[in-house]
């Protein structure tokens, strides 16, 4: 029975990647950026025409676009993504390498704002209508309607440049290889741009987690529990927790989409070198190969997570996973 | 002086339209109802007229936006919202009407030795292993899931799960729709049992004609109070023995007896008309009907509110 | 006449048949009663009858002609009103959705005037389900098949719904299909009765 | 818990008053639901005419006030080139607010052509379109943002059309998944039983089900448009950098950060910030109004 299932996603995973692709790619043609001009830069005026010629020979962007797209995607099947303009190197390492520096910021923002939101959401729940309640859901709208780079400018200005106690930019201290940098030092970097994007991922998870325990709170269970002497530490702990984790979880492996736009606009306020800070870099300097790289990256990303949250959901709610066990009363 | 009384009991709600149109429906109107130790008496009306809220606000787990009026008193004393907390799954009980008062989530068997823990029984697990056995469930349903019960294994379930304590008043919630009637009668002949056994049990229910097997009283709902608390034995021939007018219509209504209609509706809880609720469609409706609400008063062993009676 | 041929109908291709082969018919002017156990297939072929839902076998045929999918002479008059009205019209709609109001009607089946401009939440099982009939009724329909319609209803709303479909039975001539587990009413009501329960055969009574 | 029944003057267990009125008419709560959409949407206008009116201030430099904290004459300071910033960040605003209508009603017309044609035309086309929804969800936001703004050469056509494109598919999800339900129905078949055709069907149920949840989803569809739009204008990808977008006031705040300006960083983020809010609040009080069961006041 599993294996149908892994089958099938897999078989979705391929058309998806396969529609991003097409897509991507054709956006990519329409843009009236020549690729040769963002490639070269700034010193694109010095440049005579047989140079032009040898970068469109190299880079392969004097073919028409419907060849582009089969050699590209040739290639892209044999695993090889072609190179990055900017950083002269394979578009795979160059993810690979910004995707690691993310991954610390995006993990540690991931459990911080599922944690602190499915709490926080619990807690306004069950204390509905009282000053708590009204300050939680006040502070959750809020952040949810603030700009996630004007959160990471606030925190930039208060902390680093008035209070001076964590460090302006940067994954590792100006100056020095960021190899020889220490843990501490990582952290400390990783500690502003990691509280910007748990911050504006509590307010969605919050509000969400505090709508589902209010249904679960009404629910025809929990009366019958209350019926039978449950209230307090006592109902949220037997009956209210789990029903309220299950879709929660749900919802906290498919916010991974939201959670990398985050990481962008922090990267990009921090000069944190992860893969958002590439992806504008990217955007901004016409870097067509790695465009596309990140986009089917990301998408990758973002239907790992989906996937791992519908095995996790089977798994931990019992109505689904007698599906797959085939279980009959 | 009987275990449970309740006396102008009245319970209304306030609810939110579409647009700005706020309304207030007086589901319970001065509700009067004594339950002794030992006997079972049936709460009988139309399904989704509020009989059910009657036993929630009982236990004090009604939603927040209901208002209660008049006095409940239990075993002497009046029930406020300590004393219901302290005897809420001990003394007095609740069985649900459908599976959907599981939880989804949990295995039947822990939904149960958590309410043996509630109880305070010294050992829970074995507690709720026992109480499954007394309703012959076996030992391989407690493992299961709601979802994956039979409604005659979830009515058993709900049962054994609500009277782990032994509790001394059992609030049965429309336990029979949906069931193969052997099975009703079984969990009739239980509740019965209990009664027997010295507990004081409510079923709440529209099945007048089961009510009539298996209670010794039963107390007729129409449009949020009860019109007659009459003895079982008075439902029987052609109802004569019975004293409200929408009682004779009810009995007179079974296909059984008749068959024949009584014209008109209850009136809707948002716009109760002031004098008896039953004036539109009594047959023997005179002025001074309309002035007030007939007060409860006894009638050979009938408690009716009928000025006629 | 309204006809099931060997009804078989199952909702997955590998669960066990929900209703295996069911032969009914009946005829204007005729109440054929419905019985079984509860989770025999009841509701199933109520559906199957009304068009509700394509049976895997055999076939519906209306005169003859098989059941399409537009407007058909048979309603279905189901066990829970409030799914079968849409909830965000008010109940004028939903009669007038059937046909022209016949006052008579709306009295007979004590359908107060002032419940026309209200929302189906706002009303009790009891008179939501003299809408559904009202309007299976209003609808010049030949046949009605009324599955569990008073189950859940007091002994009075359910001598009220009745005796109207009785009445529409004798003097307008409706073929009626009765399903219901209450055997007293079902003694009552139908003229002759199919029991699911029973094997294969349309079991005719006296 | 007998307080309800006490402020309405009635002592409990009484006979309830002659004729217990229907309704209660303007309730406390709900007044308070038309005060707050009131409030957000005079707050949105009076934002708007401000921004009209402003707009030639907002270019005047005035090199002799050169980053002035907040005054009164300059309620959100001057930047480094003297201009008023109050007078920018409502220009700016405005702008955002009309990316915001244009992202919109462009979703708006695609949710509801995708939804209809995926109710109406049968499995092949909803399988497409719940493809097409997929695909577009499939990827990062902000990431397909930037790729489209890129595809459209940057500047405010590029933003524009990538905030329009990328806010339909949540509509459409939402809407179609309305639709099926309804469609499904009991009261749709019966509705087709007693002849009524599929366009009927369409007009009076389906529409009746799907209008209260295509305005909420729409209101609420605007605060996503005006951040990604400022998102975008931050990160350099956006509107042209001399254009009076908050995006683009923010991002060149952050170059005077360092030098203690922080009012160019902060105020008009506060403005922004308010602008959605006052957005938000006027699509969940519409909801209240709406759709009453699904709010949990």
């Amino acid at each position: 029975m599993a294996v149908g299932l892994l089958a099938g996603r897999a078989g979705r995973l391929a058309l998806l990647l396969v529609g991003v692709a097409v897509a991507c790619f054709a956006l990519m043609e329409l843009s009236p950026v020549d690729p040769i001009d963002a490639y070269v830069g700034a010193e694109v005026t010095r440049i005579g025409p047989e140079q032009r010629a040898l970068i469109a020979e190299r880079f392969g962007l004097d073919e028409p676009p419907l060849v582009r797209f089969g050699l590209w995607a040739g290639r892209l099947l044999r695993g090889d993504l072609g190179t990055s303009t900017i950083y002269n190197a394979p578009v795979i390492g160059v993810i690979a390498q910004r995707f690691v520096a993310s991954l610390a910021l995006l993990a540690t923002a991931w459990a911080l704002s599922g944690l602190l939101g499915f709490g926080l959401g619990i807690l306004a729940a069950v204390k509905r209508g009282s000053p708590v309640d009204r300050a939680i859901r006040w502070w959750a709208y809020t952040l949810a309607s603030a700009p996630t780079f004007w959160v990471a400018l606030l925190l930039l200005t208060t902390f680093s440049v008035t209070l001076g106690w964590t460090p302006v930019c940067c994954a590792t201290p100006v100056g020095i290889d960021p190899a020889d940098a220490t843990l501490w030092q990582r952290l400390h970097h990783l500690l502003l741009p990691a509280a910007t994007l748990s911050l504006v991922g509590i307010a969605p998870i919050t509000l969400h987690t505090r709508e589902q325990a209010i249904e679960i709170l009404r629910s025809d269970f929990v009366t019958f529990a209350r019926a039978q002497g449950e209230h307090g530490r006592g109902l949220v702990r037997h009956r209210l927790l789990r029903n309220v984790a299950v879709p929660a979880l749900l919802l906290q492996f498919a916010s991974l989409s939201e959670l990398f736009g985050g990481a962008v606009l922090a990267e990009a306020v921090f000069n944190y070198p992860g893969l958002g800070q590439s992806t504008v870099q990217a955007g901004l300097r016409g870097d067509v190969p790695l465009l596309l790289g990140i986009a089917l990256f990301t998408t990758l990303f973002v239907f790992a997570g989906n996937t791992l949250g519908d095995v996790v959901h089977g798994i931990v709610d019992p109505r689904v996973g007698s599906l797959h066990r085939g279980a009959r009363p | 002086m009987s275990l449970l009384s309740v006396e102008g009991f009245s319970l209304s709600f306030v609810q939110y339209e579409t647009g700005l149109r706020r309304r207030r429906l007086e589901v319970i109107t001065d509700l009067d109802l004594e339950v002794d130790a030992g006997e079972l008496v049936a709460v009988v009306g139309s399904s989704g007229s509020g009989k059910s809220l009657l036993a929630h606000a009982i236990l004090g787990v009604l939603p927040s936006n209901a208002a209660e009026g008049g006095r409940i008193a239990y075993d002497g004393a009046p029930l406020d919202a300590a004393r219901r907390t302290a005897l809420r799954g001990r003394e007095i009980a609740l069985i649900p009407q459908s599976v959907t008062f599981l939880d989804p989530l949990a295995r039947v068997g822990a939904q149960a030795q958590r309410a043996a823990d509630l109880v305070g029984v010294t050992d829970p697990a074995g507690a709720a292993r026992t109480a499954f056995r007394r309703l012959d469930l076996g030992h391989s349903v407690a493992d299961r899931y709601p979802h994956e019960l039979s409604g005659g294994m979830a009515r058993r379930v709900l049962t054994a799960t609500a009277t782990i304590g032994i509790p001394r008043l059992v609030l049965a919630d429309e336990p029979t729709p949906g069931l193969h009637p052997a099975v009703v009668t079984e969990t009739l002949g239980g509740l019965r049992l209990m009664a027997d056994r010295g507990a004081a049990v409510m079923l709440i229910t529209h099945d007048l004609l089961r009510a009539v097997e298996v209670a010794d009283r039963i107390a007729v709902f129409y449009a949020g109070t009860t019109v007659e608390v009459a003895p079982a034995a008075a439902f029987t021939g052609d109802g004569a023995a019975l004293r409200h007018p929408y009682t004779r219509a009810l009995w007179q209504a079974l296909p059984q007896h008749g068959f024949t209609p009584l014209p008109g509706a209850q009136p809707p809880p948002t716009d109760l008309p002031p004098g008896c609720l039953f004036t539109d469609r009594c047959p023997l409706v005179v002025p001074e009907c309309r002035q007030a609400r007939p007060a409860a008063r006894q009638v050979d062993q009938s408690l009716v509110r009928c000025i006629r009676a | 006449m309204l006809e099931a041929r060997d009804l078989r109908f199952r909702y997955r291709r590998d669960d066990p048949w929900v209703v295996d082969g069911v032969d009914l018919c009946v005829e204007p002017g005729e109440v054929v009663g419905l019985r079984g156990p509860s989770g025999r297939g009841k509701t199933t072929v109520a559906r199957l009858l009304a068009g509700y839902l394509a049976p895997d076998r055999g076939r519906v045929l209306v005169d003859g002609a098989p059941l399409v999918r537009g407007g058909q002479p048979v309603q279905l008059v189901s066990q829970h009103p409030e799914l079968a009205v849409d909830p965000r019209w008010r109940l004028a709609e939903i009669l007038a959705e059937a046909g022209p109001v016949d006052a008579d009607l709306l009295d007979a089946l004590s359908i107060a005037r002032g419940w026309l401009d209200r929302y189906p939440h706002e009303l009790s099982g009891g008179e939501l389900q003299r809408v559904t009939v009202a309007r299976a009724l209003l609808s010049g329909a030949t046949y009605v098949v009324a599955d569990e319609v008073s189950a859940m209803l007091d002994p009075i709303t359910q001598a009220q719904i009745w005796h109207v479909l009785l009445d529409r039975v004798r003097r307008g001539g409706i073929g009626l299909v009765a399903i219901c587990h209450d055997d007293p009413l079902l003694d009552v009501v139908a003229g002759r009765v199919v029991d699911l329960s029973a094997p294969v055969r349309v079991a005719a009574r006296s | 818990m007998t307080a309800v029944g006490e402020t309405l003057g009635r002592r409990p267990g009484s006979p309830p008053r002659a004729g217990a009125a229907k309704s209660l008419g303007l309730t406390d709560r709900r007044a308070r639901t038309l005060v707050q959409i009131g409030l957000g949407v005079a707050a949105l206008v009076a934002m708007v005419i401000a921004g009209t009116m402003l707009a030639p201030a907002a270019e005047l430099t005035d090199l002799t006030a050169r980053r002035q904290p907040p005054s009164l004459a300059h309620p959100f300071g001057t930047d480094w080139l003297g201009r008023d910033m109050l007078a920018r960040t409502l220009v700016g605003l405005r702008l955002s607010l009309a990316v915001g209508t244009l992202a919109a009603s462009v979703s708006a017309v695609v949710a509801l052509l995708l939804a209809a044609a995926a109710g109406a035309l049968g499995r092949r086309v909803d399988a497409g379109v719940s493809w097409l929804v997929d695909l577009f969800l499939a990827v990062p936001h902000l990431v397909l943002l930037i790729l489209i703004a890129f595809a459209a050469g940057r500047g405010a056509a590029g933003v524009i059309i990538a905030v329009a494109v990328t806010h339909w598919p949540s509509l459409t999800r939402l809407l179609r998944g309305e639709a099926r339900r309804v469609a499904a129905s009991d009261y749709v078949a019966a509705s087709q039983r007693l002849g009524r055709s599929g366009w009927w069907v369409a007009r009076r149920h389906l529409l009746r089900h799907l209008v209260p949840q295509f305005t909420v989803g729409l209101v609420l569809l605007f605060p996503h448009a005006i951040l990604h739009e400022a998102a975008l204008s931050f990160l350099g990808l956006g509107l042209s950098p001399h254009a009076p977008a908050i995006g683009i006031i923010l991002s060149d705040a952050m170059r005077y950060l360092s030098a203690g300006a922080w009012w160019l960083a902060v105020l008009p983020g506060v403005a922004l910030l308010a602008v959605v809010k006052a957005v938000d609040m006027v699509g969940e009080n519409l909801r209240a109004l709406l759709d009453p069961r699904s709010v949990h006041e």
